[in-house]
């Protein structure tokens, strides 16, 4: 039961604020690591999400639902994503 | 035998006795009200347990008279147990806590 | 009192007093066991599907959402009495002289043996247990995590990062980010009160979801417009087998959030305080 | 009778507006202009409103009640369980945060004129305490009577704790330390009133506890009822907790015990209502609270009578006072209630005016002991007057207001059966005149025979120009402060009338109504 459109807010809000508070908190971040740890996170990110998977009543591929039994938890990915941009842009002071 | 005036020095020495030092420091004037309250509260208090049955109130008026009586500076044990040490507030708080539960619950 | 006070008749006289306060309480457990009254609860659950699909959201945020507010102050009061008393602000009269404070002196952490594995894991632990914290505070209307536990986890990765890189904290949260994110936590909390406040004089009505303005009595029709403002970015559609109901959180979400920015700022600041100390010096040059 | 309001606009905002000002204060930190400006405009906005504002409830995040037929309702009128958070605005709420928040200007423009640094966070604690009593005496829900008590603790240990000295601190951990046991305690009572009922609204449990037959459940009232007034004690700082709060009294700074003693009396007052309205039926239940308010009176005066210290006098007296206000409340018939709620009015306003005279005395930077200070009322006559005149009023002289409630709570215990309770209060006041006496008498009539002013009178240094001066560094704003404070004790004192019209109507419901808050 796949669905792009219609998309409920419910859906797309939380990643929206994950990203964002991400961002936030990884202005924050300080530290010199190196790339593959960068990698690393962004894969164990990923598996993480499919453990938690998505949120109750998320219907969208945007969402993280795929089929039932095999789907990502979207606000995760996006936080983590968030903090690693925050720590780029501002991080590491 | 002894005329009035000796009587008055006798009594005088007698109440020196009480004084150790100076006895008018404004510390002192405040121990000895303090004592005084203390022993006439005490009293009153007594007095007051008339309102569950007038024996009790007239045994504990006695007992409170004869216990002002022996433990004579009342107001040095009362400071002490005034304190604000720890301790002594959490032993007193579970006393009157077990007094209210007692009362309350087994009292009629 | 010293302990040796407490072993003569004082102490039997405590133990009996104890001895008391024990059988009364056991006494009371006794006699409420099986006779708990429900009370106005199952109203509740009966009502919380109207509004959310998580009831326990539902009945913490928007039943007692006022209450809560309350309770999040008491962390942010704990927050500014911790560093007040640590370090940040002894209050001195102008006319006294007063003692002057204990310096404050950080707490070392001596890194070690733990290097090989700080270097490949505690790192990402710490970055992903934020993303975690996030992500339990984006869940909050549809699960039962909620903006206190998005604090503690945040929080605890703090908590982590200090430990295993002492002064060199990953998640090197400084002291005013702290400050400003548990003030703006309380205050988005406090005045997400406001719209329902002016619109119907509730405070902290959930013009989001908007349950009771069509039971008579009600003092005002909430305006469409807060209702999109506020309903809508969290609607979602809920499949169930009576078919699909469309279901908003309202401000709920929004709340959650004010109320972990306000714990992390609150529980990261009492850390800080506790772990490195808080210096006015040190202030200054920050 | 006409529906009414749920949805009273003040009441929200005695509880959001100090919270957003204290959030400013706390982020301004050290600009003091701008958060002199800003509290002292937000504590104006505060007296205004309680002055202006009309009586009702707050049923908050407007959730309806749910009258027995099973429909919705929002009208107070009508008997219904209460689904929301409910707060209650009536003349004795009025008149209390009216005075509290006359005396939270004060208190602000005070610290923020006589504090060095760090004002920001110690102002914004103050804001919440204001907070946290206007909670408290306007609330009707368990949960919240207990977060109110709670936060109430911790933000007196936070100001007590902020003046630094390590004696303050000490008192301030103690007593916090025991808010874990009497928290704890009063959860346990919420926990059991909860179990039994099924409400934490008070109104319905006191009509389910009322209707109900609840016989074979008493042990649990009981306990309950003891634990409740375990907190109660802790948050009021009567008999056995007395020590604790007395050291927090006489440790904090005196402006900041203005507020301190202010919130014990309205948590003395709300919680000494609520244990009535709740458990007044109960047999032993007001004999308990009558005892533990003689024995705080008797306490009190005992000890504030061997204090050397006119903080620590004070510090003792409030608590002894707070006992004659829980008197009254414990006595149970319209009467008492009303001499102790008057009481708490009366003992709030002729307190702060001897607390700020003592911070004024501090101002002569010699502390407040008798044994350093000396010969004030040369240099300040008029503040010399104000104290003699605070103690007048504490101890009951007629023109001021002690008088009017303490004859009232003398009748209420004669007419209750009890001269010997009447005999305690008229001692109570006494007493308090010899205790007050001393200290004023040394610090301010009997000369100056300190080190320094010998020193002065030899005529050496800075001590001499001192002498020569006879200005006092006492700001003038004090004595405004002080000449309104009296200004209202006397106008107490002489048409009583005045705060006995909020208050009877009180005392009256809490004794034939008791579920209508």
């Amino acid at each position: 039961m796949v669905m792009l459109f219609p998309m409920m807010g419910g859906e797309i809000t939380p990643i929206v604020v994950g990203f964002a508070i991400g961002f936030l908190f990884g202005t924050q971040v300080y530290s010199n690591v190196s790339r593959r740890t960068v990698v690393m996170i962004i894969c164990l990110c990923i598996v993480g999400a499919s453990l938690f998977q998505a949120p109750v009543f998320t219907w969208s591929l945007i969402g993280g639902y795929i089929t039932d039994g095999l789907s990502f938890a979207a606000p995760f990915i996006s936080a983590t994503i968030g903090i690693l941009l925050g720590w780029a842009v501002r991080g590491g002071k | 035998m002894g005329s009035i005036e000796s009587l008055y020095d006798k009594i005088k020495n007698f109440t020196a006795q009480f004084f150790g030092g100076k006895g008018f420091s404004s510390t002192m004037t405040g121990y000895t009200t303090a004592e005084l309250q203390a022993s006439v509260f005490l009293l009153v208090l007594a007095s007051l347990f008339r309102i569950f049955s007038v024996p009790l109130g007239i045994i504990l008026v006695i007992a409170a008279i004869a216990g002002v009586i022996v433990f004579a500076p009342l107001i040095v044990t009362l400071e002490r147990e005034n304190e604000s040490d720890l301790n002594r507030v959490l032993f007193w708080v579970v006393i009157y806590f077990a007094i209210i539960i007692a009362v309350t619950m087994w009292g009629r | 009192m010293e302990m040796k006070e407490l072993r003569g008749s004082r102490g039997v006289l405590a133990a009996v007093a104890l001895l008391i306060i024990f059988i009364g309480v056991t006494v009371a457990f006794v006699q409420l066991n099986g006779n708990v009254a429900r009370g106005i609860s199952p109203e509740y659950n009966r009502l919380a599907h109207l509004q959310q699909p998580n009831s326990l959201s539902a009945w913490v945020y928007d039943w007692r959402g006022f209450d809560t507010l309350i309770e999040t102050g008491v962390i942010y009061v704990g927050a500014v009495v911790s560093v007040l008393v640590i370090g940040r602000g002894l209050v001195r009269m102008k006319q006294v002289e007063g003692e002057e404070p204990v310096p404050q002196t950080s707490l070392d952490l001596k890194i070690g043996s733990v290097n090989a594995i700080l270097k490949y894991f505690i790192f990402p632990l710490v970055i992903l247990l934020a993303a975690y914290g996030i992500l339990i505070v984006t869940g909050a209307a549809t699960s039962g995590g909620g903006g206190f536990q998005c604090g503690v986890v945040v929080a605890s990765a703090y908590l982590i990062g200090a430990v295993f890189f002492g002064k060199k904290n990953p998640l090197n949260f400084r002291r005013k980010f702290l400050i400003a994110i548990g003030s703006f936590g309380w205050a988005l909390y406090a005045l997400l009160g406001l719209p329902g406040y002016l619109v119907t004089g509730y405070w902290q009505y959930n013009v989001g979801t908007d349950l009771w303005s069509s039971i008579a009595g009600f003092p005002a029709q909430i305006p469409s417009i807060l209702h999109t403002i506020f309903g809508d970015p969290y609607r979602l559609a809920l499949v169930l087998k009576g078919g699909t109901f469309y279901s908003t959180a309202g401000i709920v979400p929004l709340i959650n959030i004010g109320e972990a920015f306000n714990v992390i700022g609150a529980i990261c600041l009492i850390f800080l305080v506790f772990i490195y100390g808080w210096s006015d010096t040190e202030e200054a040059k920050a | 009778m006409s529906a009414v309001a749920t949805n009273l606009w003040t009441i929200p905002l005695f509880v959001i507006i100090p919270i957003i000002t204290a959030i400013l204060l706390n982020l301004l930190y050290n600009k003091s202009r701008t958060i002199k400006v800003i509290a002292i405009a937000s504590s104006i906005v505060l007296f205004v409103l309680a002055l202006i504002s009309p009586y009702g409830f707050q049923w908050f995040t407007g959730q309806p009640g749910v009258t027995p037929g099973g429909t919705y309702t929002f009208d107070a009128s009508i008997f219904s369980y209460r689904l929301s958070l409910e707060y209650y605005f009536g003349g004795l709420q009025q008149i209390l945060i009216t005075i509290m928040s006359l005396l939270l200007v004060f208190v602000v423009f005070l610290s923020a004129s006589s504090l060095r640094k760090n004002i920001g966070p110690y102002i914004a604690l103050i804001f919440l305490l204001f907070m946290s009593s206007a909670i408290i005496i306007m609330v009707n829900d368990f949960y919240h009577l207990w977060i109110g008590v709670e936060m109430g603790s911790l933000l007196l240990a936070g100001v007590v704790a902020a003046s630094g000295e390590s004696i303050s601190q000490k008192a301030a951990l103690k007593y916090t330390f025991f808010s874990a046991l009497s928290g704890a305690g009063m959860a346990i009572a919420l926990a059991m009133i909860l179990g039994v009922t099924g409400y934490s609204n008070i109104t319905n449990a006191i009509q389910y506890i009322m209707s109900d037959n609840l016989s074979s459940l008493s042990g649990v009232l009981y306990i309950a009822f003891g634990f409740f007034v375990l907190s109660w004690i802790y948050a009021g700082g009567l008999a056995p907790i007395h020590p604790l709060k007395s050291d927090v009294y006489g440790s904090a700074f005196p402006h900041a015990t203005v507020m301190l003693q202010t919130q014990s009396k309205l948590m003395i007052v709300a919680m000494g209502l609520i244990i009535l309205r709740l458990f007044g039926t109960l047999p032993f239940a007001r004999e308990v609270m009558l005892s533990v308010s003689v024995l705080t009176m008797i306490m009190g005066v005992t000890m504030a009578l061997i204090q050397t210290d006119l903080r620590w006098t004070l510090a003792y007296l409030v608590v002894a006072h707070s006992g004659l206000v829980t008197l009254g409340i414990s006595l149970g018939t319209v009467q008492g209630i009303t001499g102790g709620l008057f009481q708490a009015v009366n003992d709030i306003v002729y307190m702060s005016v001897l607390l700020i005279c003592c911070e004024a005395v501090m101002y002569f930077g010699k502390g407040t002991s008798i044994k350093t200070v000396g010969g004030i009322a040369k240099r300040a006559p008029w503040l010399a007057l104000a104290v003699v005149i605070g103690a007048f009023a504490a101890s009951g002289v007629p023109p001021f207001n002690g008088f009017q409630s303490e004859i009232i709570l003398i009748q209420a215990s004669l007419s209750s059966g009890l001269p010997e309770v009447a005999a305690i209060v008229l001692m109570v006041s006494v007493t308090t005149f010899i205790a007050l006496f001393k200290p004023i008498y040394n610090i301010f009539l009997k000369p100056d025979n300190s080190p320094i002013a010998m020193e002065g009178d030899a005529g050496a240094g800075i001590a001499t120009m001192a002498m020569v001066q006879p200005t006092s560094p006492v700001p003038k704003s004090i004595y405004l402060f002080l000449a309104i404070l009296i200004a209202i004790i006397i106008v107490l004192g002489v048409y009583p009338q005045l705060a006995l019209g909020f208050v009877q109507d009180t005392a009256i419901k809490v004794v034939y109504f008791p579920w209508v808050p």
